[in-house]
């Protein structure tokens, strides 16, 4: 009788589609994959010490380069988490510019995520440079208020660290008069796509129990169809006066995860809709003055917070003793929650779908390996 | 099973469409999707406006330069005042303390005759390799005398050349207000009030002596005083770009050479009249500081020519995008 | 009969019997199959001096593009794939010499009495290729026609045998991988391990085949670096 | 050219020597600006597609772009993994390339012939055939698992591809009766030069067919999974760095040229066109080269087009698609370009039945109303199988859309 034989392939650290330095132990039988053991922590930057080191204000740079599409929802995070440690209010009109700097950061998140995905389906980076472009003139803006493309540090205890003024409102409402042809070309693009659907459906399905199980979040929870969102469920900043929806899948597919995605993008984007809107109204400034940044003093106790990254429940935890610098600093990432569903995710598929899953998951090895 | 508390009309389902029939038509309206975007993109203009999403975006970087916005921040570089040519560092040490990955190294400059604190710094180490340009040296100094630099082209073969130290990092005021206007006009009075304060406590050349260039051309302390004879070869030290550090070695060695010559004269007590060929070697680096002068007197060296002309372009075009954003913005 | 063409004739005769002993002799495997390659190449080229036009394209796209592959495949699948402790000469040589004096001596008077000599198949090559009609002249090029008719005319039936043994074969191995695909491991992806726990049908398996403990429903996998 | 050469006063020998020689340049030369200009007009065009520009510096446009890599790649290292096989690793790209030159023997060049081979069409496929063996011994010989798996990949898609692209060139041959590709040239001059087998339905048919299947065979997206990046990282071509890999990508774009040659000149009339005849002698071959170039560089810009397009099927799907998707599709084609050619042609190939209906138009004249039948006839066939065979695979896909009972049997066992 005819016998295949098993063959170990080593996928990274170093291959064009792990986002990163990622590696994977990958077992298949012919085509079919077996096992996957990840392999992963050669980013490692002692970011949890760093931060039990550094005073509380010196680690917000640090924040920027975990999730490094995502520095702004870092920095949010971050600041929220000292905020209730050490108790501080934060102005209205700050909170509002927060939630604006997050939503467009998960707009860019997305677009550049799902180009990736699609790039790694082989796709030839087309989706990926048209949601480049759109990255692109949204960092621009960041560059604008922050003074950094991708290392915004812009949050600070009590608020952010500049106003936006009108010129930042002008420009914004004219990237979002391009963001909805945007989004109409990407969906034209390949959501009906025969090759992606036959790429894209029932592959890398992860149910709903095992999501839950497995304590994933963000897009990969709402894609096996778990209605679970942060900014719903515990809202946070001025999440609660905005209308939108939260999508969610029903297979728990890589399809799925693409919908909700794009769905997302287009609630963001309603979201930013209001936020201009009421803006204006917002009292307060962008920084709450009273607070003394680079001397904060937390008293001692515990604090844990949480925001809606785009790629799922970003939170700090930081344990103060009183001083100016954490005793404890845990960063509970989704990328890595999320990363170690992988492995059951791919089994009994074959390798080309494992990247594909992957790229589904929307890692960062920043955020990762820590 | 929903895990969720979430009101039903908060949540949707999204569309599958899995009982579809497909006969290519996904497909066909994707290459349709890209062939509209080619035709846009051949046959219209390039553009950068944030509302297209048609056409090209590039940009082609060495000709074409985005403006930069006047908050972004690369490396942290040091004032001194043009006119009296005095830095605006005190060594407060703020953010020597504050700095995450502490690259910043002060040594604070001491009287020489009581050996009495000044406010003042005698050396100033800014390791640029480490630097995570976060900005908190430029927020938290009290007296506006480090900036945040928006040259991004720092890229060298010589590591060790990214420990810059004061000579390197020194830049006029009005090199500062050309690229951050409205920033600087916030905090100058303020900063020059307190500048003035310090100088009043800055015995002799202490917080000039760093071969900052004062308008005129000439460098500050090689007009002083004799001791200070070391001054004018620490002025040829290219200061501008660091990129273009370690090409002018030949102009470098020209200038050292003249520095001498002119230290010389002066011990002889012709000082002012030989000013002149000092102030000529002295500039040929001074691209930033004080560009028409430096142009005149510019010895050769197409490598500096180039220097100078690029940064002379890039000010002139830098001062028409801002402007234009000025008028765009209605000022 | 021009001397380039002798002079090629030569040239690639001496390729095709030189890469033939060297199918025989190389100790490699891999290499073995890629001489015959080589050989089976230089046997188009050999055609296509002749201006048997479709034999040589035949020649190439069978034999050297497709049998060879095939074989090359079935190297590989083998576990043994350099071949270093392969003897090269058997004990009984003598037999496969003996068949394949066998069919030289079958084959070359064949050809000495029915074939043609130079000299008249360049003139059949100059005067162009037989008329249609003309099919008794057994000369003439060997041209896609010409064999298309034979096989549907004269050789009718050893074609229809022949093609009905390769069909037989072919059934034959849909049949065995049929039934290997059904035999075969298929491992459970993580939505069908949960439906059949569901249902209770079974327990599911792990990758040996074993049963997997129950405990397992709701695991969480430890990573290397949470461990640490 | 050699008559010529002869009349010149050279040897015979002499003189076919000469012309083969400079025919060999020639085609050499041709391919490999071709490809040389393929590179950059690929990369100039999905820049556009992608809102970017491309290469633009080096010379007018970018134009000599491709010319400054071959001279990096020509500069870069040439390195052989320790384990290899290292004549079986140096073979394998001289392999490609000669099978890539070998097809360009035969290709017409607008009205100009190289070599007119009776079984033109035949030597074509077969040559690509042999990028199979290039590609074996590529994988096998770098002693990597990914070269390993690349190797397999792209020669389980070449052979099976292979079946598809020789049967959708069946009808071609049957409408023209020859399977040389100066006689299909000929045969599609009809209509003032517009009478291209891609105007009737079986040459539609056909024509898309072949240009599915030579996109596997020229491992362009969506079926470049032998040298799929993402996954097996560049498949049979991991090992290979410097002027070796650029000898794959030389042979590998020039039988991306020569598809698209060779289908510009079975479906798309080669360098017939209105007004070749007219102008005849140099000028018409002048203009026949230059309507075979624009046709092929549409066909490319097609290729460029779904590349910028479309993401690359998994392997088992390329499998099915080929054996459950065209392999059909392409026997339907047959069947009805032979009811076409029956049609058209019914004197030469039933004499009863010009008996009984009367002899049909002469060869001068076309007979309308004989096309309107056959054009209908074989209409209805192909989009009937057309609609047959998608809805089938459509209920097939929806059948396995998600996990089923007997999927789960079948793990059972």
């Amino acid at each position: 009788m005819l016998k295949t034989e098993e063959l170990q392939i080593n996928i990274g650290p170093q291959h064009p589609s792990t986002h990163g330095v990622f590696r994977m132990l990958v077992t298949v039988d012919g085509e079919t994959l077996v096992d996957l053991k990840p392999v992963f922590g050669y980013l490692h930057r002692n970011h949890e010490q760093l931060g039990e080191v550094n005073t509380y204000l010196q680690n917000m740079p640090f924040t920027d380069r975990l999730d490094y599409f995502n520095s702004m929802v870092n920095n949010h995070a971050y600041a929220r988490t000292i905020e209730t440690l050490a108790g501080v209010e934060v102005p209205e009109r700050a909170q509002y510019i927060r939630v604006i700097m997050d939503e467009l950061s998960r707009i860019l998140n997305h677009a550049t995520a799902m180009g990736f995905m699609l790039g790694d389906m082989g796709a030839w980076q087309t989706a990926l440079l048209w949601g480049m472009r759109e990255r692109e003139k949204i960092l621009d803006m960041f560059e604008y208020v922050s003074g950094a493309r991708m290392m915004c540090n812009y949050c600070r205890f009590g608020g952010v660290v500049r106003d936006i003024d009108d010129w930042f409102i002008t420009e914004l409402k004219k990237l979002m008069q391009g963001l909805p042809h945007y989004f109409d070309d990407f969906e034209g693009l390949l959501l009906n796509s025969e090759i992606l659907l036959a790429r894209a459906r029932n592959i890398g399905v992860l149910p709903k129990e095992l999501a839950l199980a497995y304590s994933v979040t963000g897009p990969v929870l709402r894609g096996s169809g778990v209605a679970y969102d942060i900014r719903k469920a515990e809202p946070y900043a001025v999440y609660d006066r905005f209308k939108f929806k939260v999508p969610v899948g029903t297979v728990g597919d890589v399809y799925d995860r693409f919908l909700v995605r794009i769905a997302e993008m287009r609630e963001s984007y309603k979201i930013l809709e209001q936020a201009l809107e009421q803006l204006p109204d917002a009292t307060g400034g962008f920084i709450n003055p009273k607070v003394k940044q680079q001397s904060l003093k937390a008293p001692a106790g515990e604090a844990y917070a949480r925001v809606e990254s785009p790629k799922g429940e970003l939170g700090f935890y930081v344990v103060s003793d009183g001083s100016g610098s954490a005793y404890r600093y845990k960063v509970r990432a989704p990328s890595f929650i999320n990363l170690s569903a992988l492995a059951d995710m791919c089994k009994g598929y074959t390798i080309a779908d494992v990247v594909v899953i992957l790229g589904s998951i929307d890692i960062v090895m920043g955020e990762v390996d820590r | 099973m929903t895990l969720s508390h979430l009101a039903t009309e908060d949540v949707f389902v999204v569309e599958r469409n899995d009982a579809d029939f497909r006969a290519g038509q996904g497909m066909t309206k994707g290459l349709g999707i890209v062939f509209r975007k080619f035709r846009k993109a051949l046959f219209g203009k390039p553009n950068s406006d944030r509302a297209d999403t048609e056409g090209q975006f590039n940009v082609q970087y060495p000709e074409e330069r985005l403006a930069m916005p006047e908050a972004y921040r690369n490396m942290p570089i040091l004032l001194y005042d043009d006119a009296t040519g005095h830095e605006l560092c005190t060594s407060c040490f703020q953010c020597e303390r504050i700095c995450p990955p502490q690259v910043i190294h002060i040594t604070q400059a001491k009287d020489p005759a009581t050996g009495k604190p000044v406010p003042a710094a005698a050396k100033f180490v800014l390791e640029y390799d480490t630097c995570m340009s976060c900005g908190y040296c430029a927020e938290v100094c009290p007296f506006d005398a480090i900036k945040m630099d928006h040259d991004f082209e720092l890229s060298t073969a010589n590591h060790p050349e990214l420990d810059v130290d004061y000579n390197r990092l020194l830049r006029p005021v009005s090199y500062y207000e050309t690229i951050a206007p409205t920033m600087w006009s916030d905090v100058k009075e303020q900063a020059m009030k307190k500048l003035q304060n310090n100088i009043k406590r800055r015995p002799g050349d202490i917080g000039r002596d760093h071969g900052q260039k004062i308008k005129g051309g000439a460098p500050v302390a090689a007009a002083a005083t004799p001791a200070a004879g070391a001054a004018p070869a620490a002025a040829a030290k290219p200061r501008g770009p660091v990129a273009a550090i370690g090409k002018n070695m030949p102009e470098d060695k020209t200038a050292k050479l003249l520095a001498i010559r002119a230290a010389n004269a002066a011990k002889r007590g012709g000082g002012a009249a030989d000013a002149a060929p000092v102030a000529q070697a002295a500039p040929v680096v001074e691209a930033v500081a004080d560009a028409p002068a430096a142009v005149s007197a510019a010895p050769t060296g197409p490598v500096a020519a180039i220097g100078q002309n690029m940064s002379e372009d890039k000010r002139a075009k830098l001062e028409a995008i801002r402007a234009a954003k000025r008028a765009e913005r209605g000022e | 009969m021009n001397p380039i063409a002798i002079g090629v004739f030569i040239v690639i005769a001496l390729l095709t019997l030189g890469s033939g002993i060297m199918v025989v002799t190389v100790r490699n495997i891999i290499h073995s199959a890629l001489w015959l390659i080589a050989s089976f190449i230089g046997v188009a080229a050999l055609y296509l001096l002749m201006e048997a036009e479709f034999l040589a394209v035949v020649q190439i796209l069978v034999y050297a593009g497709a049998v060879s592959i095939l074989v090359l495949f079935a190297i590989m699948l083998t576990r043994q794939v350099t071949g270093e402790g392969v003897r090269v000469v058997f004990e009984r040589w003598w037999v496969a010499l003996l068949i394949a004096l066998g069919l030289f001596g079958v084959i070359v008077p064949t050809l000495w009495k029915h074939g043609a000599t130079w000299e008249e198949a360049a003139k059949l090559a100059q005067v162009g290729p037989a008329p249609v009609e003309g099919a008794a002249n057994s000369l003439q090029v060997a041209t896609a026609t010409e064999i298309g008719r034979s096989f549907m005319g004269e050789y009718l039936l050893p074609f229809e045998v022949v093609s009905v043994l390769l069909l037989m074969a072919l059934i034959g191995a849909v049949v065995i991988a049929y039934e290997e695909r059904t035999r075969r491991r298929r491992v459970l992806t993580l939505a069908e391990e949960l439906a059949l726990k569901k249902r209770g049908i079974v327990e599911p398996r792990d990758a040996e085949g074993a049963v997997m403990p129950r405990e397992a429903e709701g695991k969480v996998i430890l990573l290397d670096s949470e461990q640490a | 050219m050699a008559d010529a050469l002869t009349q010149l006063g050279f040897a015979s020998w002499l003189s076919v020597l000469i012309a083969s020689i400079i025919k060999v340049t020639l085609i050499l030369v041709g391919g490999s600006v071709g490809m040389m200009f393929l590179t950059w007009y690929e990369r100039r065009s999905i820049s556009y597609m992608q809102d970017r520009r491309g290469p633009n510096r080096v010379g007018p446009q970018g134009l000599l772009q491709p010319i400054s890599e071959a001279i990096k790649t020509m500069t870069k290292e040439d390195a052989t993994p320790r384990d290899a096989d290292k004549i079986v690793h140096f073979l394998a790209p001289v392999v490609m390339l000669g099978a890539t030159v070998l097809s360009f023997a035969v290709i017409p060049w607008g009205r100009m012939f190289p070599v007119d081979l009776n079984a033109a069409v035949l030597f074509v496929i077969a040559t690509g055939g042999l990028h199979s063996i290039g590609m074996m011994m590529a994988g096998w010989g770098s002693n990597n698992k990914f070269a390993l798996l690349g190797g397999m990949r792209g020669v389980a898609q070449l052979i099976s591809y292979e079946i598809p692209q020789v049967m959708a060139i069946i009808p071609v041959v049957l409408m023209t009766g020859s399977m040389s590709l100066q006689k299909i040239v000929e045969a599609q001059n009809d209509f003032a030069g517009l009478g291209w087998y891609v105007f009737s339905p079986v040459g539609l048919l056909g024509f898309a067919l072949f240009f599915t299947a030579s996109l596997a065979e020229g491992e362009r997206t969506p079926f470049d999974i032998p040298e799929a990046d993402s996954e097996i990282i560049a498949g049979y071509m991991t090992e290979y760095s410097g002027m070796k890999f650029a000898v794959f990508y030389l042979s590998n774009y020039m039988s991306n040229l020569a598809v698209c040659f060779i289908t510009a000149t079975l479906y798309l009339g080669g360098g017939n066109g209105p007004g070749v005849d007219a102008l005849g002698g140099i000028a018409g071959g002048l203009l026949s080269l230059i309507y075979f170039l624009l046709k092929s560089f549409a066909l490319f810009f097609v290729m460029v087009l779904i590349r910028a397009t479309v993401p690359r099927l998994r392997v088992d799907q390329l499998m099915s698609f080929a054996w459950k998707f065209l392999l059909p599709l392409v026997l339907v084609n047959i069947l009805s370009a032979s009811f076409w050619v029956a049609l058209l042609r019914w004197d030469q190939q039933w004499p009863k039945l010009t008996e009984w209906f009367g002899a049909p138009s002469t060869a001068d004249a076309t007979n309308w109303g004989r096309l309107a039948i056959a054009i209908v006839l074989t209409l209805l066939i192909n989009a009937g199988a057309v609609a047959l065979i998608m809805r089938l695979t459509n209920r097939n896909v929806q059948k396995h859309l998600y996990t089923t009972d007997e999927e789960l049997a079948l793990g059972l066992s």
